[in-house]
């Protein structure tokens, strides 16, 4: 028999004002169970608790009821009231009755009655209550980072200065991701690799950080603190310890008309090599797909040329595997491409480019070594049609989000252009300038007043090509919705950004949800903006959703604290407010009969197949075991199952039931 | 193959050719059609800017007799009708309770279930997969495509070709031997419903249409709406004020090109009631425009 | 006639309607004191069987109450509920139980005043319902046919 | 027939199955189900009008499934039991030879139960007509009337279970019923008792229930139970879209949902 305390808070006059707290006292202590009920003034004060502990210890309790204020003010102050008094603290229990009766209600008896009615609902969920302990986790200390452009930096850098070791995967042969690509960096127009490339070379120094290019995620299992990963390492086809990064091979290479991913297409590599001179690491990769000899089985000039002989053609895949404590994923974005507009000729018109084909064509390190020349022939245009919202907020083309960077950027290739090209016009078709941020909407500003940039709200509805020009037909809204036709040389579209290529598969890998257009989906949109809804995996950057340099940045130092802040202790302690599936007595006694309806249902993944096996290894019995490593608590499994197979631990279903019939029990006893 | 057709208001007057042309190369095909008994108006624009009901009810009502008389699988020529009914199938499947006002106003039982073809998908299904073998002499010419608004568009209803580019006229003239220019009118307005009271905006609007198509060289512009044909043809007069010069590039029906390739004579096909001449055998490309002087051009250009 | 008070249940999630509620008391807004509440994690939690058992045990009407749609703690025991609530309605609708005794409603961690309209809203249908006579008359012939047989 | 008894026999004796499930003339002119081990007696199976039982209510049994890879006849609801199964880990795919049935009777090839999937995705899928007749008579009814309905035929039930035995879905080791931390279920046949099982069976086979109808069969009191599991795969199909026993995947209709699922009732 459960023997419970009864303590019942006036809260100054708070509560006693509406409520006959001594009645509700006094009838408490006829309850079932309760050997002591009491009143006070202030439970939570000192003296209050005090008078908890004391009658704990006095009366031997079993549980406690504090009458008093809502469970999500003082519930935590009471749970280490009873702890301190030797209770375990998930015996306490609160009856809310200021908030849902004292507060609500004017003085009278129903009020009187109300309060005693939670108050013996919650004597009712005491006395079924269990001890509970918290649930301890050990932690891995080393971090895994997905993805290195500028987020992906970020984050490693900061987790590995905080002393724990790091590992970077990237999939393309050289860290630096967009950023590297980019001319120069709005507002301020500084150079994008010259304030990337160092960040970039301490990556590689740091002698907390593990890199691997040419790598990635081949599987994720485990939980928070414990994740076990698999890499692949992709076949370089080159010894990189041996390698120097002379380049010898990359200039001897006879295939050299390859199109280079890393100048969007506008320029051309040799099927041996380093994405960019600034690569990190400074090893070139052999394109297997383009390489004279795997296509043919002659050539080997890479091998007969290489100084140090560390061409390896033979060279196979790794897969690598780690133990990994937490995850940070900044797998970035990708943009559209001209080919995604069939109205702006769906690919086949050479001059109309992307946002980020043109951040080739301005930068200084790009094909055309930073003269604005148009793809077609190599012509200096001498009209340009930037168009933004490219395919963003655009429900018909199912992006319907505003990309968010490209307003910017559009002002930024305008004013470049402009400042390359004197005598050239350049026209903006925009639906809104959203220019949100430090010294954005100035920079704007600067592009249309001293740049004399023409800006032109509405949209373009068609480009066609004729007698060598882009007609752009598009509309001034500003103007009654006029038709404007303009002649161009070039059509600039910032397009949108889109999740990058294979984040679903990689979300699926992870656990980790993802958002209708297949960006990850963070914990809680304003609360959580870094987390996921699986523990220990963390965000940063684009990946979430298009953003620029400085928010991704931010976001990377913020998933770094929150990775630096899981590392900080050996354990991990969490609330046993777990679902569990009955085993007892043994598992191959449990009533849950494995049919794993239950697993769809659970957004963490908390849900695993557990096996039993005889003797001889022959599979007996199939059942859900929970990982109390990822189960959050909802209990959406508990209500799911139909063998009533899995209970939480917390909310039973006993407790649940029990507090059903008690708070319908008829009236003061 | 039997197929149900429904011809609309165009196809038994101002679009005689279109009509006698359908069915000219779907005898050649072996393509059975058999109108939809007792068929009304589709409403067409008048309905719709007047009473949504009425704009649901008689579409419906055509749709629910094709559904009586055990026609699955119906053919509309014109782009309007073909849109018309097209949206309303899609309005009414999407909303029981329309649905049911809509059946108690038609007296009808309508269920929605006709797959309703426009004719490049009629085209596509029953004549292109026969045609290598019935063609006597190749389309051998370059022409423009014009799809209008009717056919291609509101995409989320009819679901229909890429609506910004649309090729499937383009792909059909490809298969006759000939050539589909790439053009940038493929889907603007020709004025459409203008034509009986603003005749001067039909004149621009066609007008940009029929410039392009002859100033890239196009020998004749081949359409699959009896609107757009009227308004190209038809209207001619308007046009060439708007450009202010003679324009005698031809506008044909996508199913007069095929009836052309098929070797059917040209009366069967109705080219004799074109306004503009359509002389395919002789015809010769005029200068391209962009080598003549540039006719003035009054939209906003900066 | 003493005017009918009828007994209400309302099964309610931790993150949004029962910090909702708790802000109704915070901002001090009345409402009819006929419901009492029972705090669950998630509307997720909530077995359809704990609101027969209400009804079972004296309960005129049912409040379930959670997080708006996308607005879940948990990201989608809410949707899950969604799906068992319009599940169950449809088959207490089948078997003839009136479904208007139970009030569904997403009452977020904001919304205390909504909460306050939910409550005396629902009081006021049950109310004018009237007891749950048809339920309770099925368990009262249970428990007479129990003295019976026992 | 001969089609069916020749390709069971083959699947026995090239020992692909070890056991083959399907119908044999039983007594009073009825069909009843008969287990096959033996090739020489496959000559014994038939198929035709009388062969109603949903025959997947053997394959979670242990002296069933002890045999391995079994053959069993199926007509559609078979199959669709099949499927259900094998999307909650019931029987293992590989496991299972359905020697389908198609609607006219004739014996279909079925390679894989891919196969299967691809076949019932092709067909309409509903309740019998006999049963939707009368439960479209029973939706037009009021409240009231039905309310009065159920409660008269409920009120016979004596809870013998036997519609939870012919339910190929209610494999569960423990029923709730059983539960008595807490007493879900009032244990008594009393109106109480009987309309929380009712609800509770209903309850637990919305999205899952195939409309075989041998619930209703099975009851010794002829209460037509099988219309309120019916009615429930109607209303899951209307309101979101699914139909029980038409994929191996665990995409039962509430175990999933779909962020936009339509209510007009939550305030």
């Amino acid at each position: 028999m459960s023997r419970i305390g009864v303590f019942v808070c006036h809260c100054g006059e708070n509560i006693s004002a509406t409520v006959d707290v001594a009645k509700v006292a006094e009838e408490a202590s006829k309850l079932p169970g309760v050997v002591h009920s009491v009143d006070y003034k202030y439970m939570c004060s000192d003296p209050g608790q005090t008078l908890v502990k004391e009658a704990i210890k006095e009366h031997n309790l079993t549980g406690v009821v504090v009458a008093a204020c809502s469970p999500r003010m003082h519930e935590p102050t009471f749970r280490k009231a009873c702890a301190q008094a030797g209770l375990n603290p998930y015996l306490s229990e609160m009856a809310n009755v200021r908030e849902h009766c004292s507060w609500v209600h004017e003085k009278s008896e129903q009020t009187t009655q109300k309060a005693f009615d939670v108050v013996r609902t919650m004597v009712s969920k005491a006395s079924n209550n269990a001890a509970l302990e918290p649930i301890k986790v050990p932690v891995t200390k080393r971090a895994l980072v997905v993805g290195g452009g500028v987020a992906g930096i970020q984050a490693a850098l900061d987790i590995a200065n905080t002393g724990h070791k790091v590992i970077l995967v990237e999939r393309s042969p050289s860290i630096g991701g967009h950023m590297a690509q980019l001319s120069e960096t709005f507002p301020t127009l500084d150079c994008s690799q010259c304030i990337l490339t160092p960040r970039m070379v301490e990556v590689a120094q740091h002698p907390n950080i593990t890199l691997y290019t040419h790598s990635e995620v081949e599987s994720v299992d485990g939980f928070i603190g414990n994740f076990h990963v698999k890499i692949r390492k992709k076949a370089r086809s080159l010894d990189e310890d041996l390698c120097t990064g002379c380049g010898l091979c990359t200039t001897k290479c006879p295939q050299k008309k390859i199109p280079s991913e890393f100048e969007q297409l506008l320029g051309t590599r040799p099927a041996i090599y380093t994405p960019f001179p600034q690569a990190v690491p400074n090893k070139p990769v052999i394109d297997r797909d383009n390489c004279t000899f795997y296509k043919t089985g002659k050539c080997k000039i890479c091998e007969i040329v290489c100084p140090t002989k560390a061409i390896r053609f033979d060279q196979e895949d790794t897969i690598l595997e780690v133990e990994i404590g937490a995850i940070v994923l900044a797998t970035g974005f990708d943009v559209k491409h001209s080919d995604f507009f069939p109205e702006y000729g769906k690919g086949k018109y050479k001059d109309v480019i992307d946002g980020l084909q043109f951040e080739r064509l301005a930068s200084a390190s790009g094909p055309t070594q930073g003269m604005i020349r148009r793809p077609s022939d190599g012509q200096i245009p001498k009209k340009i049609v930037f168009i933004a919202c490219a395919g963003s907020r655009d429900p018909a083309k199912g992006i319907e989000y505003c990309s968010k960077i490209c307003c910017m950027y559009t002002a930024k290739h305008a004013m470049l252009y402009k400042h390359k090209v004197h005598d050239g016009e350049a026209h903006v078709f925009y639906m809104d300038i959203r220019a949100g941020g430090k010294m954005y909407e100035e920079f704007v500003r600067r592009a249309i007043v001293e740049d004399h940039v023409n800006y032109t709200r509405g949209r373009v509805s068609t480009i066609y090509e004729l007698d060598g020009k882009l007609i752009v037909k598009g509309a001034d809204t500003l103007l009654g919705a006029q038709s404007v036709e303009i002649e161009a040389d070039m059509v600039v579209l910032a397009t949108a950004g889109v999740a990058s290529e294979g984040s679903e598969d990689l979300a699926q890998k992870m656990h980790v949800s993802y958002d209708q257009h297949k960006f990850f989906a963070e914990a809680h949109p304003k609360l959580k903006p870094v987390e996921t809804n699986t523990g220990g995996i963390f965000l940063a950057g684009a990946c979430q959703t298009t953003r620029d340099i400085p928010d991704s940045v931010a976001m990377a130092s913020g998933a770094a604290v929150k990775v630096a802040a899981l590392f900080s202790s050996d354990l991990l302690t969490r609330e046993p407010i777990v679902a569990r599936v009955n085993r007892i007595p043994g598992p191959s006694h449990s009533t849950c009969v494995g049919c794993f309806l239950c697993q769809p249902v659970c957004p963490y993944q908390a849900i695993e197949r557990e096996d039993i096996k005889d003797r001889a290894g022959n599979i007996i019995k199939s059942l859900a075991r929970i990982n109390e490593g990822l189960c959050q608590g909802c209990g959406t499994c508990v209500a799911l199952c139909r063998s009533k197979s899995i209970d939480l631990l917390g909310y039973t279903d006993n407790q649940m039931h029990g507090e059903v019939l008690s708070v319908l029990e008829e009236a003061f006893v | 193959m039997k197929l149900g057709i429904y011809p609309g208001c165009s196809l038994t007057g101002s679009a005689r050719d279109y009509n006698e042309s359908v069915f000219a190369i779907a005898k050649a095909c072996d393509i059975q059609l058999e109108q939809v008994p007792d068929w009304n108006c589709c409403g067409a624009t008048a309905a719709h800017n007047m009473n949504k009901e009425l704009s649901l009810s008689l579409p419906a009502r055509i749709l629910a007799q094709a559904e009586k008389a055990g026609l699955t699988d119906i053919v509309i020529p014109c782009a309007a009708c073909y849109s018309r009914l097209m949206v309303t199938q899609h309005e009414l499947n999407n909303d029981p309770v329309l649905k049911n006002r809509i059946s108690e106003i038609i007296e009808m039982d309508f269920k929605g279930t006709t797959n309703i073809l426009n004719v490049v998908q009629m085209i596509d299904l029953y004549v292109s997969p026969v045609l290598k073998e019935k063609i006597v002499k190749n389309f051998s010419h370059k022409v423009a495509c014009y799809y209008g608004c009717l056919m291609v568009r509101p995409y989320k209803v009819l679901q229909y070709d890429q609506h910004e580019d649309p090729q499937g006229m383009d792909n059909v003239i490809r298969l006759l031997g000939g050539t589909a220019i790439d053009w940038g009118y493929k889907v603007e307005c020709c004025g459409a419903g203008l034509t009986m009271s603003k005749t001067e905006i039909v004149g621009m609007l066609s007008g940009k249409i029929v410039k392009d198509a002859a100033r890239r060289g196009a020998q004749a512009i081949v359409v699959a709406c009896p609107m757009c044909h009227s308004n190209l043809d038809m209207r001619r007069p308007a046009i060439n004020e708007y450009i202010g010069e003679k324009m005698d590039i031809p506008v044909i029906y996508i199913t007069q090109a095929i009836g052309l390739a098929l070797g059917i004579d040209e009366k069967t096909l109705g080219l004799q009631r074109h306004f503009v001449p359509v002389k395919m055998a002789e015809y010769i490309p005029p200068v391209p425009e962009s080598k003549k002087q540039k006719a003035k051009e009054p939209t906003n250009t900066i | 006639m003493e005017q009918f008070e009828p007994k209400l249940v309302a099964f309610v999630c931790n993150w949004c309607t029962y910090a909702g509620a708790d802000l109704t008391g915070t901002s001090r807004i009345k409402y009819a004191t006929n419901v009492r509440i029972i705090r669950f994690p998630c509307t997720g939690r909530i077995d359809f069987m704990l609101i027969s058992k209400a009804f079972a045990n004296g309960a005129d009407g049912v409040i379930v109450s959670g997080c708006h749609p996308n607005d879940c703690h948990y990201t989608s025991g809410n949707f899950h509920a969604r799906r068992r609530w319009m599940s169950f309605n449809a088959m207490l609708t089948f078997m003839g139980i009136d479904p208007d005794r139970i009030i569904f409603s997403w009452v977020s961690a904001a919304e205390g005043a909504k909460w306050a309209d939910v409550v005396n809203q629902s009081v006021e249908q049950i109310r004018k319902l009237g007891p749950f006579t048809e339920y309770q008359k099925l368990v009262q012939s249970g428990i007479e046919e129990e003295n019976f047989n026992g | 027939m001969d089609n069916l008894r020749q390709k069971a026999k083959e699947l026995l004796e090239s020992k692909t199955v070890n056991l083959v499930i399907g119908y044999e003339n039983g007594t009073n002119g009825k069909a009843r189900a008969v287990f096959i081990t033996d090739p020489e007696k496959t000559g014994k199976l038939i198929y035709d009008e009388r062969c109603k039982q949903n025959l997947a209510v053997y394959l979670n049994k242990h002296e069933v499934k002890h045999y391995g890879k079994i053959a069993i006849v199926a007509p559609l609801m078979v199959m669709r039991s099949i499927l259900v199964l094998v999307s909650e880990c019931q029987v293992k795919k590989e496991n299972i030879v359905a020697l389908g049935i198609g609607e006219d009777g004739s014996l279909l090839d079925f390679p894989s139960l891919e196969v299967v999937e691809k076949y019932v995705a092709k067909i309409p899928l509903g309740n019998p007509q006999s049963d939707q007749e009368i439960l479209d008579k029973l939706n037009a009814m009021t409240m009231e009337q039905r309310r009065a309905f159920w409660q008269n035929e409920l009120e016979r039930c004596f809870k013998c279970y036997a519609c939870r035995a012919a339910c190929p879905m209610c494999y569960c080791l423990r029923c709730t019923v059983e539960c008595n931390q807490p007493q879900w279920i009032s244990a008594p046949a009393h109106p109480l008792g009987n309309l929380e099982w009712h609800m509770l069976r209903t309850m637990h086979l919305t999205g899952r229930c195939v409309s075989c109808g041998d619930c209703g069969r099975a009851c010794p009191l002829n209460i037509p139970i099988h219309l309120l599991t019916m009615q429930q795969a109607e209303e899951a199909f209307h309101m979101f879209g699914v139909r029980a026993g038409t994929s191996m995947k665990a995409e039962s209709a509430l175990s999933t949902y779909k962020p936009d699922d339509k209510e007009n009732f939550i305030l």
